[in-house]
C-alpha cells in the first residue's frame, strides 16, 4: 500500500486534491481510500489531507502515520507543520516551491521533489498569485515525481471531478507534469 | 455511473435516491451534513423526486418523517449525535406507530466536552427505543444497507423502523469504490411502500389511540414480536440482494476466518475492517483468531452470537462506547446472551476508540493477544487509555 | 325549517369525553364544517387530543393523526409532503393544538413550518392554560389568572406576565393569513376558514375557546364568556392578509374588562388596582390594534 | 371485552365512532325543549359542544340524551328561552 | 409536621424542599403534574425559598437546571415519559457536564398508544446517559431519596446527576404515611452545595470545552469511574441516613427474606413492595423464595447480583418494560453481570405490568412457582399477556 | 493619542480561530466592552462556540458556559435563576447565538424566557446561515441566498421565503427592549446595549454580522458589506422600547439592494426580475418600518 | 385488612374522601392506603377511588378487586355502574339516597346502608341540591355503619383536610353519623 | 503533549487564553502600518475582528502579527489608507 499525506491552506483544495488522486488511481483499477485530518478548516489555517492506494482493497481504517509521500502546497507551511513527521526513510516530499530540490532543507532521509505550482497555476488563470489553486498543479508533478499514478489518469480525474474550470486544470496538470524537479 | 468513488455520506444519499424515499425531512449536522448537502442536490437537480422538508430541528426532521410515513410516503432522515440525541422521543414514537422509516445515523461522540468524532454513545443510547441498528464498515454497505433496511423494515411482518450507522470521518468523509447499481434493479429490489393502514380521506381512521392497561401491553409485544421476526427477514433480504447484486454484508453477523478459532473478538462498524488487517497478521503468526463482526445490534444477534460461543474458548468484545455505571453495550449484552449457552468461553470487554482515538490494526493486534491468552485484570479494560496507573474500571 | 348560518354537516362525532361545556370541541366542530371531509388532521397532546376516549373510539369522521405534543405543525408539514409527493392536492391539512402545545413547547415547529411557508392549516384552540394536565399556566395564560402553578399563595403569585400574542408572533412570520376567532362567533370562523383555506402557505387561526373547568365558571356560560370577551375588546375579532390588519367585527360599545374578569373563579383573587392595571391594558392593545389597521391599509396590494 | 393479542390490530387503529360512549350518563341536568315555543333559529343546535341536538326531517330541535351531558348551553344561548334544565331523575 | 398522610408526589415535593433545592426548573406532564403543583403551592406560600423557572418544556427544564447548576445553584426537576425522552440530550449532557442535578421521574409507558400508566421504558431508555438511577418502593423512600441524592451526588468523588423514580399512579397518587423529618436535620445531613468549579465572576473559566481525540477518552473514563466510586457513596449515604433517621433503604440492593432461599426474584419499585406479600405467602407454604430489590440500576449493582447467584440456584428477574430486539434490560444486565459469576443459577425473564397492568400478589406468587421449579419455555416470558396461544417471544 | 469611540478594554482574546474578516467575533467583542467583566455568557453550537478552539484554551475573559445547540436562552434562565437564588444582582446574564440557534432550533426557549420575562440579554449574530457546519440555509436566510441546501441546482432552489424577522417576533413577546445592530456601526450597537443592559426583563439585539466564508465575497469587505446592507436598507438599523419604534439611523440617501447583491457570490446566480422582487420587498419593509415608528409614537410612555 | 371503594362523579370529591377517610384511619395509628382509579376525571362522568387500612404496613399495592365496603356519593349511578362488583360476601354498600336499606335492590349477599347525604349537605351549605358537596357527609355515615373508623377522627381529619369550609363539612359528617340507616 | 488521565481535571475547563494559538501562521499577507501617515483615529483597531491591533502607550498603532491573519479589514477601513497588505514571505 502505498500512502500519501497533503498539506495544505485552508482554501488551496488540499482535501479535493487527495479525492482527485484516489480517484485517479482508482481508474487504473487500484483500491483506493482519501480523507481529511478533521479539524476546522478555515481559509489559511493548516489542512491535512490523506490518500491510501493498494492493488487490493483496503480494510484497514486507521490513520497514516508513517506516509509514503508527502505534498505540501505552500512551502510557507514547512515552517510551520512538522510536514515530515513519521515519513518513512527515503520517502518523498513534493513542495510547491520555486526552488530546487537541492535547495530544500528537510534532512537526508528524504528525497525531495520540488514545482513551482503558483507559477503554473496562475499561468492557466487558476486564482491570483496571492491566492492561486495549486492542487491540479500539484498533482500532475506528483505523477511524474512518484511515477505511482499515470498522468492520464490525474487528468482524467481532474476533468470530472474539479470543482470549476475543468480544463485549465487539466492543462496545469500536464504543465506541472512537465516541470517538476527531483 | 455503475462503480464509483465517493464518500459514505454520499453513498448514504444515493442509498436513499436509489430507494426511491419520497419525503426528506432533515437538519445538518457534523459530520452528517454532506449527507443532506447532497439530498438538496439531487432533489435541486430533479435527479430525485422527492419533497425535501427543511426543518428547523432534528425533532421536527422525526416529526415529518413520521407524519409523511403514516401517510403511505417513503421518508428518510439522517442525522448524528445530539441530533439523534433531540429525537428520542420521536424515536420511541416512530417504533411505536410502526413506521418503516429509514434514517442514516454517522455515528459521533456526545458532547460535552464538544466532539465531533467517532464514537456510539449516540446510537447505543437509543437501543431501547425500538429500532433496528444496521452498523457498516464500508461505504458501499452504507448504500446497500439504506436500500435492504427499507425492504426488511416494509416487510408487513415487520413494519420497524430501522438505523443505518456510518462511522464519523472513518466513512462518512471517506471516499472510496462503490459500486451503484442501476435504478431499475433496485426497484426490482424494493417494490413502493405499501403499508397496512394510512391516512387517506377515502378510509378516514384514526392512528396512536390512549390504550389503558387493559390492551397496551398487547400491543407492545406485537413490536416484541415483530422485531424477533425482522431477524429472519434481514437474513432474507440480504441473501436476496447478494443474489441480485452479487455481495452480502453478512445478514445480522458477519464471520470473518472464524474457521478453527480459538479466539474471536466482537466488534462493529470500521473498526472491524480494520480488525481484519490484524487478524490477518495474526494468523500469519499462526494465532488462530476470528472476528464476528455485528452489523446488526438492534435485534440482538444472540443466536449468532452462542454459535460464536460454541466455537472459540475466549471472546473479547470490543465497545466503541461505554455505559457509565455498567460496561459497553455490546459487551453486558453479550455476556447476557451466553448466560443461557451452554459453552462458557473467556470474555472481557475492551473498551477503545472513545470519541475518535484512532484504532490502528496493531491495536487490535493487541487485544487479540490478550484475548487468546485470556489476559485477566478486570472484565472490562479502557484500551489505550492514556494513563500513568491502572487502565481498569469495573 | 329555519335557516343554518354554518353548514349542517358533522364531522365531530357526538360522545366525545370532553367536559360539559367544552368551548375547544366547538372550535374543532366549527372547523371541520368549514373544511369538509378532504381534510387530514393532527393533533398533539391536549385536551382535544384524548376527546375519543379510549381505543378504539374516534370522535372524528375525518384521518386523523395523534401526535406527540411538541410536533403538531411538523406533523402538518410532513402529512403535507407526503400528499405531495403523491401529487394529491385537494386536501386541507390541519394541525390543530392547544395554546400550550402552540405557544410553548410547539412554538419552535410552528415557526419553522410558517418559515418554510408549508401550506397547512394551523388552529389554535386557546383555552389559556395546560387543561388536560389540570389547570397548569401556559405561556398564553393572560395576566392576573390563578392556575395550578400561578398558584397566588401568600405572595400574590398569579400570572405576572401578559398572554403571548402568537397572532402577532405569526404575523411576524410574513404568512398569507392570521386570524383571531372565537366559539362565540361561529360565522366568524368559519367564514375566516373558508377566505384562507385555499390560500397557499401557512394559515393560522387563533380561536378563544372558554374552559369552564379551567376558569372555574360554569359550563352553561362558555358562550357568555366568549361574548364578553369580545365585548370588552380582552380578545378581538380580527385578520390579517399578507401584513395588512382588518378588524372583523367590532363591539358597537366597550365593556369594562372587570365584566370579563368577575364572572370567572381564576380571577377572583384580583384587586381593583390589578383590574385597572389589566383595564389599561386591554386599551392598550385595543388602540394598538386599530391603529395597525388603520396604517397598514396603504400596504394592501 | 379486553380482547387476546391474535385478535387486535397490528396498531390500535381508532375505528369507531365514539357515540358508543353514553355520555348521557354524566348528566345530572336535563334540556326539554318546549317544541311549542321553538322557532327554529338553531342557535341551540349551533352551540353544542356535544353535537347533542339534531334537526329532524321537519326542522324541529331533537335533543339526543344518549350522549347530551347537560352543560345547559342550550338554555342559556336559546333567545326565545324555550329550553329548560330540569334535574335529572 | 413528623408524621403525615401524602402522595409520593408529595413526598418528592417534600424532598426537594427539604433538600432546599435553590432553583426548579420543570413542565407538567401527568402523572407527575401534582409534583410540581405542589412546588409552585410550597414557592408561592414562601416556605421554599427557591427560584422557580416555568419552562415551556422538558428539554427546557434540564437546560436550565444545568446552567443553574454550573453557576453553583443546586437544581431539581421532576417528569415523566415524555417529558424525560424529550430531555435525552440535555441529560446525556448533564452527566457530561458532571452536574449534580435531582430529578424525580414518575415513570409512565411511552407513546404510542398513548399511557398514562406505569412501566419503565421511559427511564430504562435513559440507561446510557450517565444518570445514577433510584427506584423507590414507598413514599417514604421517595421523600428519604431524594434528599439521599444529593448527598451522594454532590460527592466531590462523584459529581453526578441522580433520578429518583416513582412509578405512576402506584406511588406518584397513593396517599399513604409518610415521616417528614425536621429542616434541620436534613441541613445536618445535606450541607449546602460547593462545587469544585463554578460560572463565577471573580474567577472566570470556560465549561464545556471542545475536545478532540486526544483528550475526549480520558474525560469519559473520568465519568465511568465516578460512577463506579458512586456505589460505595450511595451505601454509605444510606448507612448515614439510617444513623441519623432510623431507616434505611437498602443500599444499592435491597433483600427480603432472602436467608436461606432456594429461589429469588429481583424485582423493582411498588412491584417489589406488592412481592413481599407474595414472598409471604409462599413462606407461609414452606415455599423458601425472597426478593432482591434493585433500589438502584445505574451504577448496576453487580456485586450485589453475584452474590445472590451464589445464594440461590433459580432467579426470576421482572421487567416492567422490555428492550425490542433482546430482552427486558433488567434481565440483560442481570444475566450480563452473571455471566462473570462462578454460580450459575437458572435465570428467566418475566415480562410483567407493561402499560399499568395490575400486579396482584397473585401473579408474583405464579412467577414464583415457576422460579421454584425452573419451569422453562423460553427465555423471556410475557406474563399476563392475554393470549389464546404461546406467551414467549425471544 | 486619539479618541476611543468605544470602550477600550477587551475581554475577548486574539488567537480565537474564526475566519479571516469574521463578522461574528466582531459583534462578540463589540458587545463585550459594552457590559463588562461582571457578565456571564452562554454559547450554543455555532462558529463562536468553537472559537476557542481546542481544550483548554478560551477566547473570552468572562465566564463561559458553551450549551447545546437549541438551549440558549433557558441557560441563559437558569443561569439567571441561581444568580438570584444568590442574591447576586450585579452580573449581566447573556445568551449569544447564531441565527440558525436563535432563529430556528433555538426559538422555543427564548421565546419562553421572553414570555417568562426573565432578567437577561440575548444576543443573536446573524450570518444569515448556519456556517458552523458548512454554509446551510437557515430561518434568517434572506430570500434569493444560494445555501448548501439551497443549492439553485436545475431547478432555481435558492431560498424562496423571506428572512425570518426575529426584531418583530420578538417585539410581539411584549419585551422592554428589541434592537438591530451591525457590527459594521460598533458606536450605535454599544450605545443601545448601554441603554438597555439595566432593563429589567428580557432584552433582544439582532446583530448583522458579516461572512466571508458563507457569503462568498472576499474577507477585507466585511465592514462594507454591513455599511452597504444599512445604505441599502436592506438591514435598517432600530430599536423597539415597549412597543415603541425608533429608526436609530436613517441613510443620507437609500442606495439600490443591487449595489449590496452584486458583491457576495452567494447572489450571483440572482437575474435582474428576482433582484426587483428583493427591491420591492426591501422598499415595502423599509416603508412599513417608517410607518411603524411613526404610529407607534403616541404609545411612548 | 379492610378494603373500600367509593363510586362518585366527578366534581363530587370521591377522591378527597378516600383520603380524608385514610388520614382519619392513620389518626387511629392504622396503616392506610388511598388512590383514584385514575382515568379522565370530568365533572359528572363516573369516578372510582379506594381506600385501604391494615394493622400493618401496607406492601400490598395492586389494585382492590374484592372490597369490604362500597361507599356510592350518588345513587343514580347503580345504573350505571355495577358498584357491588367483586364486592365480599356479607359487605357493605353505603349509598346516599333518600330510600331506606331495604327498599334499595343490589342482592341479598350484601349488607345495605343508607344516609340522605345531599340533605345534610346542603341543610350545611355545602353546594346547592342540584351539585351538593356530599363527601364529608358520606364519611361520618360510614363511621356508623361500619364502625371501622371512629367519627372523631373523621371529624379531625376532615378539618386538616377539606379543601374549604372546615367546620361546615365537619358539621355535617357529624350529622350525617347520627342519620345514617343500616 | 497529550496528557494521561490523572492529570487532567475532573472536566475539561477552558483556563488558558486561546492567545496561545498563534493564528498568525495563517495569514498569507500583512498589514503593514505607515506610522507617519496614521492619524490615530483607531478605525482600524475598532474593526480588527482578532485583536490583533494594540494601541502603546504613546498611542500608536501596534499590529500583534503572532494573532493577525491578514484579514485586510484595516486596510480596507483606514481612511487615510495607511495600512498596506503585503504578500507574506
Ligand atoms: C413532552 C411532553 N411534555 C408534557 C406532556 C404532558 N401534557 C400533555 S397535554 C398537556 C397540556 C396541554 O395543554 P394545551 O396545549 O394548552 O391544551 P389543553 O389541554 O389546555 O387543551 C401537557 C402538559 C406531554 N404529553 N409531552
Ligand atoms: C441538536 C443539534 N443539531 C445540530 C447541531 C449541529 N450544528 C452545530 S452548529 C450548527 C449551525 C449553527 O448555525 P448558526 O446558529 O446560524 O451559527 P453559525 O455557525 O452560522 O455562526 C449546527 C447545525 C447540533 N450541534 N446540535
Ligand atoms: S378542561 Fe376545558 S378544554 Fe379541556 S375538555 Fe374540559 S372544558 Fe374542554
Ligand atoms: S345541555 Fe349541553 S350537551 Fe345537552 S343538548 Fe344542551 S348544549 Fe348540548
Ligand atoms: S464561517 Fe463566517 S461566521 Fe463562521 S467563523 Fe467564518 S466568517 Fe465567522
Ligand atoms: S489584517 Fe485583519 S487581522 Fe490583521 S490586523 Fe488587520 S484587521 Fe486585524
Amino acid at each position: 500500500m502505498i500512502q500519501i499525506r497533503f498539506h495544505g491552506r485552508g482554501g488551496q483544495g488540499s482535501v479535493v486534491a487527495s479525492n482527485i488522486l484516489a480517484a485517479a488511481a482508482f481508474l487504473e483499477e487500484k483500491w483506493v481510500q482519501s480523507f481529511p485530518f478533521f479539524g476546522v478548516e478555515r481559509r489559511g489555517a493548516p489542512v491535512t489531507a490523506y490518500t491510501k492506494i493498494d492493488d487490493k482493497p483496503i480494510w484497514d481504517r486507521s490513520e497514516i502515520t508513517d506516509p509514503d509521500y508527502v505534498i505540501v502546497l505552500d512551502a510557507s507551511l514547512v515552517a510551520v507543520v512538522d510536514v515530515t513527521n513519521g515519513l518513512k526513510e527515503n520517502g518523498m516530499v513534493l513542495l510547491n516551491s520555486e526552488s530546487k530540490p537541492e535547495d530544500i532543507e528537510l534532512g537526508d532521509s528524504f528525497r525531495i521533489a520540488t514545482v513551482d505550482a503558483t507559477e503554473v497555476a496562475v499561468a492557466h488563470g487558476l486564482g491570483s498569485k496571492s491566492a492561486p489553486i495549486v492542487n491540479s498543479s500539484i498533482l500532475g508533478a506528483f505523477s511524474k515525481a512518484s511515477g505511482e499514478v499515470d498522468i492520464k489518469s490525474i487528468e482524467a480525474s481532474i476533468l470530472k471531478m474539479a470543482p470549476a474550470k475543468h480544463k485549465e486544470n487539466a492543462a496545469a496538470a500536464l504543465e506541472a507534469y512537465e516541470k517538476v524537479q527531483f | 455511473m455503475p462503480m464509483d468513488v465517493m464518500t459514505g455520506n454520499s453513498a448514504q444519499a444515493y442509498g436513499a435516491k436509489l430507494a426511491r424515499a419520497e419525503v426528506v425531512a432533515a437538519y445538518p449536522i457534523t459530520p452528517q451534513t454532506t449527507v443532506v448537502e447532497k439530498l438538496a442536490d439531487l432533489v435541486a437537480s430533479g435527479e430525485m423526486k422527492a419533497q425535501f422538508i427543511k426543518v428547523e430541528s432534528e425533532h421536527s426532521a422525526m416529526a415529518a418523517c413520521i407524519a409523511a410515513s403514516a401517510t403511505g410516503a417513503r421518508a428518510y432522515t439522517a442525522t448524528a449525535a445530539h441530533g439523534l440525541a433531540l429525537m428520542h422521543e420521536m424515536l420511541i414514537w416512530a417504533a411505536g406507530s410502526r413506521l418503516p422509516i429509514v434514517m442514516g445515523n454517522i455515528n459521533r461522540a456526545m458532547a460535552p466536552p464538544w466532539s465531533v468524532w467517532a464514537d456510539y454513545q449516540d446510537s447505543i443510547a437509543e437501543r431501547d427505543t425500538g429500532w433496528m441498528q444496521f452498523y457498516c464498515q464500508s461505504s458501499q454497505e452504507v448504500l446497500d444497507t439504506v436500500i435492504q433496511a427499507y425492504k426488511v423494515a416494509e416487510n408487513h411482518d415487520v413494519l420497524i423502523p430501522a438505523m443505518v450507522m456510518e462511522d464519523a470521518f472513518y466513512l462518512s468523509h471517506t471516499f472510496e469504490p462503490v459500486d451503484v447499481p442501476p435504478q431499475k434493479d433496485v426497484d426490482d429490489f424494493l417494490p413502493p411502500y405499501d403499508p397496512p393502514v394510512k391516512l387517506d380521506v377515502d378510509n378516514p381512521v384514526g392512528l396512536c389511540a390512549l390504550v389503558p392497561p387493559d390492551h397496551y401491553m398487547e400491543f407492545r409485544f406485537k413490536i416484541a414480536k415483530a422485531m424477533e421476526d425482522s431477524r429472519k427477514v434481514i437474513q432474507e433480504v440480504d441473501e436476496e440482494w447478494e443474489k441480485k447484486f452479487g455481495r452480502s454484508h453478512g445478514g445480522l453477523v458477519e464471520r470473518y476466518r472464524m474457521e478453527d478459532a480459538d479466539a474471536a473478538i466482537i466488534a462493529a462498524g470500521t473498526m472491524s475492517s480494520t480488525a481484519r488487517v490484524a487478524i490477518d497478521n495474526m494468523r500469519d503468526k499462526g494465532k488462530k483468531v476470528g472476528l464476528a463482526r455485528l452489523r446488526v445490534f438492534r435485534p440482538f444477534p444472540y443466536e449468532e452470537i452462542r454459535q460464536i460461543a460454541k466455537e472459540v474458548d475466549s471472546i473479547g468484545v470490543l465497545d466503541r462506547s461505554y455505559t457509565f455505571g455498567h460496561g459497553g453495550a455490546f459487551y453486558t449484552e453479550t455476556a447476557g446472551a451466553l448466560y443461557q449457552a451452554p459453552e462458557r468461553p473467556h470474555v472481557k470487554n475492551y473498551v477503545i476508540g472513545i470519541g475518535g482515538r484512532d484504532i490502528p490494526p496493531k491495536d487490535i493486534e493487541g487485544i487479540l493477544e490478550k484475548v487468546l491468552t485470556k489476559e485477566d485484570g478486570g472484565e472490562v479494560e479502557w484500551f489505550g487509555l492514556r494513563t500513568s496507573g491502572s487502565r481498569e474500571v469495573n | 325549517m329555519g335557516k343554518l348560518t354554518i353548514p349542517q354537516e358533522e364531522l365531530m362525532n357526538s360522545g366525545h369525553i370532553g367536559c360539559l361545556g367544552c368551548g375547544g370541541t366547538l372550535a374543532m366542530r366549527y372547523l371541520l364544517k368549514a373544511l369538509g371531509k378532504r381534510t387530514m388532521i393532527t393533533i398533539p397532546a391536549c385536551c382535544i387530543a384524548i376527546m375519543s376516549g379510549i381505543y378504539p373510539r374516534n370522535f372524528l369522521k375525518v384521518p386523523l393523526l395523534d401526535v406527540a405534543f411538541e410536533t403538531t405543525a411538523a406533523s402538518a408539514s410532513g402529512i403535507r409532503a407526503a400528499l405531495d409527493a403523491k401529487g394529491i392536492d385537494d386536501v386541507y391539512v390541519v394541525g390543530f393544538g392547544g395554546d400550550g402545545g402552540t405557544a410553548d413547547i410547539g412554538i419552535q415547529a410552528l415557526s419553522g413550518t410558517a418559515e418554510r411557508g408549508d401550506n397547512i392549516i394551523y388552529v389554535m384552540y386557546d383555552n389559556e392554560a395546560y387543561m388536560n394536565t389540570g389547570i397548569q399556566r401556559s405561556g398564553a395564560t393572560p395576566f392576573g389568572a390563578w392556575t395550578t402553578t400561578t398558584p397566588v399563595g401568600t405572595t400574590g403569585d398569579f400570572k405576572k406576565r401578559p398572554k403571548k400574542n402568537m397572532v402577532e408572533i405569526m404575523v411576524a412570520h410574513d404568512i398569507p393569513y392570521a386570524a383571531t376567532a372565537s366559539v362565540a362567533y361561529p360565522e366568524d370562523f368559519v367564514k375566516k376558514v373558508m377566505k384562507a383555506k385555499d390560500m397557499d402557505g401557512t394559515k393560522f387561526f387563533h380561536v378563544f375557546s372558554p374552559c369552564p373547568t379551567g376558569w372555574r365558571y360554569s359550563p352553561e356560560m362558555t358562550i357568555q364568556i366568549g361574548v364578553l370577551a369580545f365585548q370588552t375588546t380582552v380578545f378581538p375579532m380580527y385578520e390579517v392578509e399578507n401584513g395588512v390588519y382588518r378588524v372583523t367585527k367590532k363591539p358597537a360599545k366597550r365593556k369594562p374588562v372587570a365584566d370579563y374578569l368577575k364572572l370567572q373563579g381564576r380571577f377572583k383573587h384580583l384587586d381593583d388596582e390589578t383590574i385597572k392595571i389589566i383595564q389599561k391594558n386591554v386599551d392598550r392593545n385595543w388602540e394598538m390594534l386599530l391603529a395597525k389597521a388603520e396604517f397598514t391599509k396603504k400596504f394592501a396590494e | 371485552m379486553a380482547k387476546s393479542v391474535e385478535d387486535l390490530p397490528y396498531i390500535p387503529l381508532m375505528s369507531e365512532s365514539s357515540a358508543v360512549n353514553k355520555t348521557g350518563v354524566w348528566r345530572v341536568i336535563k334540556p326539554i325543549v318546549d317544541q311549542e315555543e321553538c322557532n327554529q333559529c338553531y342557535i341551540c343546535w349551533k352551540f353544542c359542544p356535544d353535537v347533542a341536538i339534531h334537526i329532524d326531517e321537519e326542522g324541529s330541535i331533537l335533543i339526543d340524551y344518549d350522549h347530551c351531558k347537560g352543560c345547559g348551553i342550550c338554555e342559556a344561548v336559546c333567545p326565545k328561552k324555550c329550553i329548560e334544565m330540569v334535574k335529572e331523575e
